[in-house]
């Protein structure tokens, strides 16, 4: 093979790539770019140069530790719930004989439905005066809405993590399959001619071989419920509020001066997330491209 | 030493009898193989020894155990498969050493172990490697040493050798050989080519369709077929048709003797389901092996018969050719030169040693083997009786 | 104003402060002369005019298309309505483009707009001025009524038609409430509040109701609206807000929540309140809640009661952006608004809406009057009478003041701290 | 986001042989908990159903007293907003789904088969877009796309949804590529057929239903943008979930339902679809397009 070919070779890789990268470079790198430059002032009203109140500004303000606590509690919670619950369900699934194909479809329905609609949802369910608490008040069990537990713009936010399980629970289980049926089978059949109990399969095989695939879920899942924005205004507390609430509230402040602040958060959520990201980054885009780690094991 | 008893195994998928009613006998410290096509039930039948599978119906005792109802795990019973299923997140020593984790080994103890298990199978060094980053030969190895590692009353192999490449079968054979001697193992190998079985096992079970079509010693399999389906199974490729009556058959070759000893019983005398109802006499066909059949020197009174060459094939050792005797292709295999020599036409003749001969039933309409007789030389279908 | 409120008010500054510099002198369109009316109605014939307004009520939306639409269609201009999430995204779209040089020509030929939203584009000298008094149909308007003349404090001079008019006003359920509890001013509904604890809450500010509430309870507490109608006084607002916020503090723990959540616009309360979580929401139509029984959003037994001691009545405009591509078909628009018939058909709740008259009723012809009387007699008490209306009627605070209050409320309620 | 065809895997594995339980029967409480697991599932469409059929349905009422189609008729009206905002979002969708493949296909082939320096750092780079948070890059790209003109419109909202759309799409697409037998296209080649023969009669049959599914997502994640839609769009580009939005703020809970409904049905309609393409049953996951 000449150099020559080999130089042509890499450049067609680069133009192959170039779309892509341009598209996804200019527009959202330039949008990241004008977040930072007006977080620090610039661009902005503020006529004075680059400053970092608007940063100090944050880690004076006692509501925005409160909103970055909200925030990651529920992005933890709703992450790791979604986890076990998913691969719960996915193990579920799998034991299912006749009807499991209609099964897995049903329980994927809602993926492609948006959030804001399993937010308008949930609300009409569990909300004080919703379908749940009206059964309890016709059974008598309930005498007024405030009766029924407050979930909704609760301070522990649980409606807010409800609708996100109901939507990233299919995900992580849909996930947990798709790596199981690449020969999840067969490991434990393998492993139960090696002596190994149903737990024991459990956690040295079914277990570690989700582990890669499903983390780089959790990854897109956590960046996920950490930075959404229209479930926590219809469901979430009002105050502490999470820090997409915040970021928009401060954004629409009268006092201009609040703006390089609502800035300033949003690229403190976007250092969150890019974080996490770089912690599961290997798995995450194992994940999307599909070809999990397992399918060696089938070679 | 645990030998194995399988009484009346039957298995149903749905409406498919993938097993019917299997009795075997494995005895203890010896191997067995479960031989016949794909989808003849013999992985299922294995997956029954293994406990990986419920029997619809009939017993699997280990010695006097009676192990039908005790789970895969607790059986003993351990099983290599086709695909060698590795953990592909665990490197290979911790792959051996994954049975003995199961049981509560300590952690140093097991790593000795599976170092030990590794080196025994050819691949000390490579404890910390990842499956991926094997051969399918060192892969096949490790998955040999995980099941070895646990000295198991039972070992299951599950064509092990199938994904291997030709000239690493050998070497496996060899291993498997050496380790089942050195341990006396009861083993059962399931695989579909019968060299590797006749290699691997001092017992075969041929299974075809679901049922046991024949067992015993590979030798019978080779000299004494039961019946004409186990024989084309295992390349005898010489069928000719004819009558017998006592120790004589009528043959488009004229007749021919045949040796004593009941057609289709093994030579060990075992007796064989396939063909308790051959009468001594009726329609049969002569079975002559292309290894057993020799070119006249006149040096002989065996009978002899001649024919024309139809085409030859040189095969570095020995040279291959089919001759047409009155209608019949006859393949011989032999290093002679004459044969080497002998060009399409040329006429030759075949000596037919009785000893070589051998009868199997034969039903009417079984002719399907018989390659359609060439229409332009051969006579009527089947040759009369001269 | 819902969520995503005043979202791209953030922009209004920034990018005035930039087009102005940006844009070529200012050679924003020019307005027809109104003078030569019939000039008007020829230039603006064949024209799509672009009307921007808040979208969230399907019965709003459905009088103006099904009532507007034919008639502009009859002088050859095709209205295409344009639903807002929030008036503050058209304000930003218009802003938007002026700072990105755009300076005619816009996207936007008319916009539904009052109050902050009038305030920032006046600020960006983003509206045209000084053409509403000229309509043909601006001689129906009493001009003089500070209510019409001035918008949320802020002068009107000509750069905004009225449309309609609106009043603040409590809704209770007299089948949970009787009508002798009922506050007349802002303390007894602070007793009120005190005797139904958990029963009572109010839109978290900015949200629009959320502020003139708060706005309302600070007159009644810097001895009424008067001290505010000739600007904003930071002394005399520090002394009312200290008095408001200490009272909405002693307050929270009997609100709905305990005080620690609001709902985040009138939709939620009227939700919380017709599912019986709380017992009262508010309404801003003259003619009363007609429409949302009608509609289902409020049960039947619901009624409007106002305090003795005032609710704001402030009016709501169409206002005419600077590069606006149809300006005389947007005035078209702004006096075909003001026709008798077309305002009567507004007031009625049967139509939809219900929203109070623009026009003042003195003015009006005979036949016309009748019309409107007769039909705000049929109103029953689903609507407060007119005179009970005017009787109680305030003017509109000042921006500075509802600012002040919006930025307090969220340190002080929301965040819970100390007011700086 | 990873393409599964369970039918494949099924048709793989010989005889249907469930992991534990008697010969392909399930154990009772297994069905209990899936049965149970699915109804949780779908509970949550059942208040936005009633809802929407109703007039008044006020607490304590479970069925509703009143039962009315008002809310579907307006939702439904001909004429009506929600036509003209289902036809805008599904043009912005569809072209958000063209334009992403176009960029995708080269570059996922590139990443799915070839090994070359500086491919994690590229897909690291394709794959931030999808996580930051739409708030934080919506005020950000408002502003690009105004200098560039093109706010306020729906060509603008195109551009903005490709951010978080073309990554899903080019790693999606990378996975097929990655999983597809390109060597077939030598095969096909030695067999006589030039480059673009190969191209497009193996190739293309390859990659097709996968392409197909990378262009769904993109499509989806189109589908439900609220953020990025509202700020770029100015007000002026009303899809369904600006509709949606704007009705909830209106107060009249049978029309929110009922358009929220209206908004999800076609997704779930697109689901069906494509698991029929792909081969009876096969399922694609839309990792929750957001």
């Amino acid at each position: 093979m000449s150099a020559r070919w080999h130089a042509h070779e890499g450049v067609r890789t680069w133009v192959a790539l170039s779309p892509a990268l341009l598209l996804v470079g200019v527009l959202f790198g330039g949008a990241v770019v004008m977040a930072l430059l007006r977080s620090i002032g610039l661009l902005g009203i503020g006529e004075g140069g680059p400053s970092l109140a608007a940063y100090r500004q944050l880690v004076t303000d006692p509501g925005f530790a409160r909103s970055l606590g909200l925030t990651l509690y529920v992005a933890v919670v709703s992450t790791s719930l979604s986890v076990v619950l998913g691969i719960g369900a996915a193990l579920l699934l799998r034991r299912l004989g006749a009807g499991r194909r209609f099964a897995t479809t049903m329980f994927q329905l809602n993926l492609p439905v948006p959030h804001v609609i399993g937010a308008v949802a949930i609300l009409a369910l569990v909300g004080q005066s919703g379908l749940l608490s009206r059964l309890g008040a016709q059974t008598g069990l309930l005498d007024e809405p405030a009766a029924f537990p407050a979930i909704t713009f609760d301070p522990w936010a649980i409606a807010v993590i409800l609708q996100y399980l109901w939507k990233e629970v299919p995900f992580i289980g849909i996930v947990a399959l798709a790596i199981l049926a690449a020969g999840g089978d067969d490991l434990e059949e393998a492993a139960r001619t090696l002596g190994a109990s149903a737990w024991q399969r459990l956690r040295h095989v079914t277990l570690p071989l989700l582990l890669p695939g499903v983390l780089s879920a959790a990854v897109i899942v956590f960046a996920f419920t950490f930075g959404t924005f229209e479930v926590p205004l219809l469901l979430g507390p009002s105050a502490p509020t999470v820090l997409p609430v915040l970021a928009h509230r401060r954004y629409t402040d009268v006092d201009l001066a609040a703006r390089p602040e609502a800035m300033a958060i949003s690229v403190v959520i976007t250092v969150v997330v890019v974080l996490v990201v770089l912690l599961g980054a290997a798995g995450a885009r194992r994940a999307i491209r599909g070809d999990a780690a397992v399918t060696e094991a089938g070679g | 030493m645990t030998d194995i008893h399988l009484d009346g195994l039957t298995r149903r998928f749905g409406d498919v009898l993938a097993l019917d009613d299997l009795h075997l006998d494995v005895a203890g410290g010896s191997i067995t193989a479960l031989l016949g096509p794909s989808g003849c039930g013999k992985t299922t039948a294995l997956q029954l020894v293994a406990g990986l599978l419920r029997p619809t119906s009939g017993r699997v005792r280990f010695g006097d155990r009676d192990v039908t109802e005790v789970a895969a795990e607790r059986r003993g019973a351990v099983m290599v498969f086709q695909d060698h299923r590795l953990f592909p997140y665990l490197t290979a020593g911790d792959n051996v050493a994954f049975g003995l984790r199961m049981r509560g080994v300590a952690r140093r103890e097991r790593r000795r172990t599976a170092a030990a298990a590794l080196e025994r199978v050819g691949l000390e060094g490579l404890a910390g490697r990842r499956p991926a980053e094997l051969s399918s030969g060192q892969r096949q190895r490790v998955a040999l040493a995980r099941a070895l590692v646990l000295e198991p009353e039972v070992l299951l192999l599950d064509e092990p050798l199938a994904n291997l490449d030709a000239h690493l079968r050998a070497g496996m054979r060899e291993l498997i050989l050496d380790l089942q001697r050195d341990r006396e193992l009861t083993m059962v190998v399931v695989t579909h080519d019968q060299e590797e079985a006749v290699v691997l096992a001092g017992d075969i079970a041929l299974l075809f369709d679901g049922r046991l079509h024949q067992h015993g010693a590979p030798r019978t399999f080779f000299e004494r077929p039961a019946t004409a389906r186990t024989a084309r199974f295992f390349g005898t490729t010489n069928l000719v048709p004819g009558h017998r009556s006592g120790r004589q058959v009528r043959t488009p070759l004229g007749v021919l003797h045949v040796p004593d000893g009941a057609p289709g019983s093994g030579a060990d005398g075992t007796p064989d389901h396939g063909s308790d109802s051959i009468p001594g006499a009726g329609a049969v066909w002569v079975l002559v092996r292309p290894e057993r059949l020799r070119v006249d020197r006149g040096d002989t009174d065996h009978p002899r018969v001649t024919g024309r060459v139809l085409h030859s094939t040189y095969l570095g050792t020995r040279t291959r050719a089919e001759v047409e005797v009155a209608g019949v292709r006859l393949t011989v295999d032999a290093s002679d030169d004459a044969l080497a020599d002998a060009g399409p036409g040329t006429s030759l003749t075949l000596v037919l040693p009785p000893a070589a001969l051998w009868t199997v039933p034969r039903a009417d309409d079984d002719g399907q083997w018989l390659p359609a007789p060439h229409p332009a030389t051969s006579t009527a279908g089947t040759a009369e009786p001269t | 104003m819902p969520p995503l409120t005043r979202a791209l008010l953030l922009l209004s500054a920034a990018l005035v402060v930039t087009a102005c510099a940006a844009a070529d002198a200012g050679d924003a369109g020019t307005l027809p002369d109104t003078s030569r009316w019939d000039e008007v109605l020829a230039e603006a014939e064949g024209a799509t005019l672009d009307l921007h307004m808040w979208g969230g009520s399907t019965e709003i939306n459905r009088f103006v298309d099904e009532v507007y639409g034919p008639r502009l269609a009859e002088l050859g201009i095709t209205l295409r309505r344009v639903p807002l999430a929030d008036t503050a995204d058209a304000v930003n779209a218009v802003l938007g483009e002026l700072e990105a040089g755009r300076s005619s020509d816009g996207s936007i030929d008319v916009i539904w707009i009052n109050g902050e939203n009038h305030a920032t584009m006046r600020q960006a000298e983003a509206l045209h001025t000084g053409w509403a008094e000229s309509l043909p149909n601006a001689a129906l308007v009493d001009w003089r009524d500070p209510a019409v003349a001035f918008d949320a404090g802020i002068p009107v001079e000509g750069a905004e038609s009225p449309w309609g008019s609106a009043q603040f006003q409590f809704v209770y359920d007299t089948a949970r409430t009787d009508a002798a509890e009922l506050p007349a001013s802002y303390a007894q509904l602070a007793d009120w509040i005190r005797d139904n604890p958990g029963r009572f809450t109010y839109p978290a500010p900015p949200a629009f109701h959320g502020t003139r509430f708060l706005t309302q309870w600070l007159y009644e507490l810097s001895g009424g609206a008067e001290a505010w109608v000739d600007g904003f006084d930071e002394d005399a607002y520090e002394a009312a807000a200290a008095r408001l916020f200490a009272l909405l503090e002693e307050l929270r723990p009997h609100l709905w929540r305990d005080g620690a959540t609001y709902p985040n616009d009138i939709a939620d309360l009227d939700r919380l309140f017709a599912n019986g979580e709380v017992d009262m929401t508010f309404t801003q139509l003259p003619a009363g809640i007609g429409a949302n029984v009608e509609a289902g959003t409020l049960p039947d037994s619901a009624r409007p009661f106002v305090l003795d001691t005032g609710t704001i009545g402030d009016h709501h405009y169409l206002g005419i952006p600077v590069n606006a591509a149809e300006p005389a078909a947007a005035m078209v628009l702004a006096d075909l608004v003001l026709d008798p018939d077309l305002q009567t058909a507004k007031l009625d709740p049967a139509n939809g809406w219900g929203d109070g008259l623009a026009i003042d009723v003195g003015r009006l012809a005979d036949h016309d009057r009748a019309a409107i009387d007769a039909l705000t007699a049929g109103f029953g008490d689903l609507a407060l009478p007119p005179e009970r209306l005017a009787a109680v009627r305030l003017p509109d605070a000042p921006p500075e003041l509802t600012d002040a209050l919006d930025r307090d409320w969220e340190r002080v309620v929301r965040q819970q701290r100390p007011r700086s | 986001m990873t393409v599964v065809t369970p039918a494949a895997t099924d048709a793989a594995r010989p005889a249907p042989r469930p992991a534990t339980g008697g010969p392909g029967a399930t154990s009772r409480p297994v069905a209990l908990a899936v049965v149970l697991l699915l109804a949780l599932l779908l509970l949550p469409f059942v208040p936005l159903v009633l809802a929407s059929f109703a007039q008044g349905y006020f607490y304590p009422q479970v069925l509703p007293e009143r039962w009315s189609l008002r809310a579907w008729q307006v939702v439904l009206a001909p004429d009506g907003a929600t036509w003209a905002a289902l036809r805008d979002t599904v043009t912005i969708a569809v072209s958000v789904a063209v334009l992403s493949l176009v960029v995708a296909v080269p570059a996922g082939r590139v990443l799915g088969t070839r090994r070359f320096r500086g491919r994690r750092a590229v897909e690291l780079v394709l794959l931030t877009p999808v996580l930051v948070p739409a708030i934080a890059v919506a005020i950000g790209l408002h502003v690009v796309l105004l200098r560039l003109g093109l706010a306020g419109g729906i060509p603008g909202v195109v551009l903005v949804h490709l951010v978080p759309a073309t990554p899903y799409v080019v790693l999606l697409t990378a996975g097929v590529f990655a999983n597809a037998e390109l060597e077939l296209e030598q095969q096909a080649r030695s067999l006589g057929a030039s480059w673009w023969q190969a191209q497009r009669h193996v190739t293309w049959r390859l990659v097709a239903p996968g392409l197909a599914v990378a262009g769904l997502f993109g499509f989806l994640v189109s589908w439900g943008q609220y953020v990025l839609t509202l700020v770029v769009g100015g007000g002026r580009v009303v899809t369904l979930p600006i509709l949606l939005f704007a009705t909830a703020s209106g107060g009249d809970t049978a029309i929110t339902a009922a358009t929220a409904l209206f908004h999800a049905l076609p997704a779930l309609v697109l689901l069906v679809l494509t698991s029929r393409i792909l081969g009876g049953g096969a399922l694609t996951t839309f990792g929750g397009a957001r």
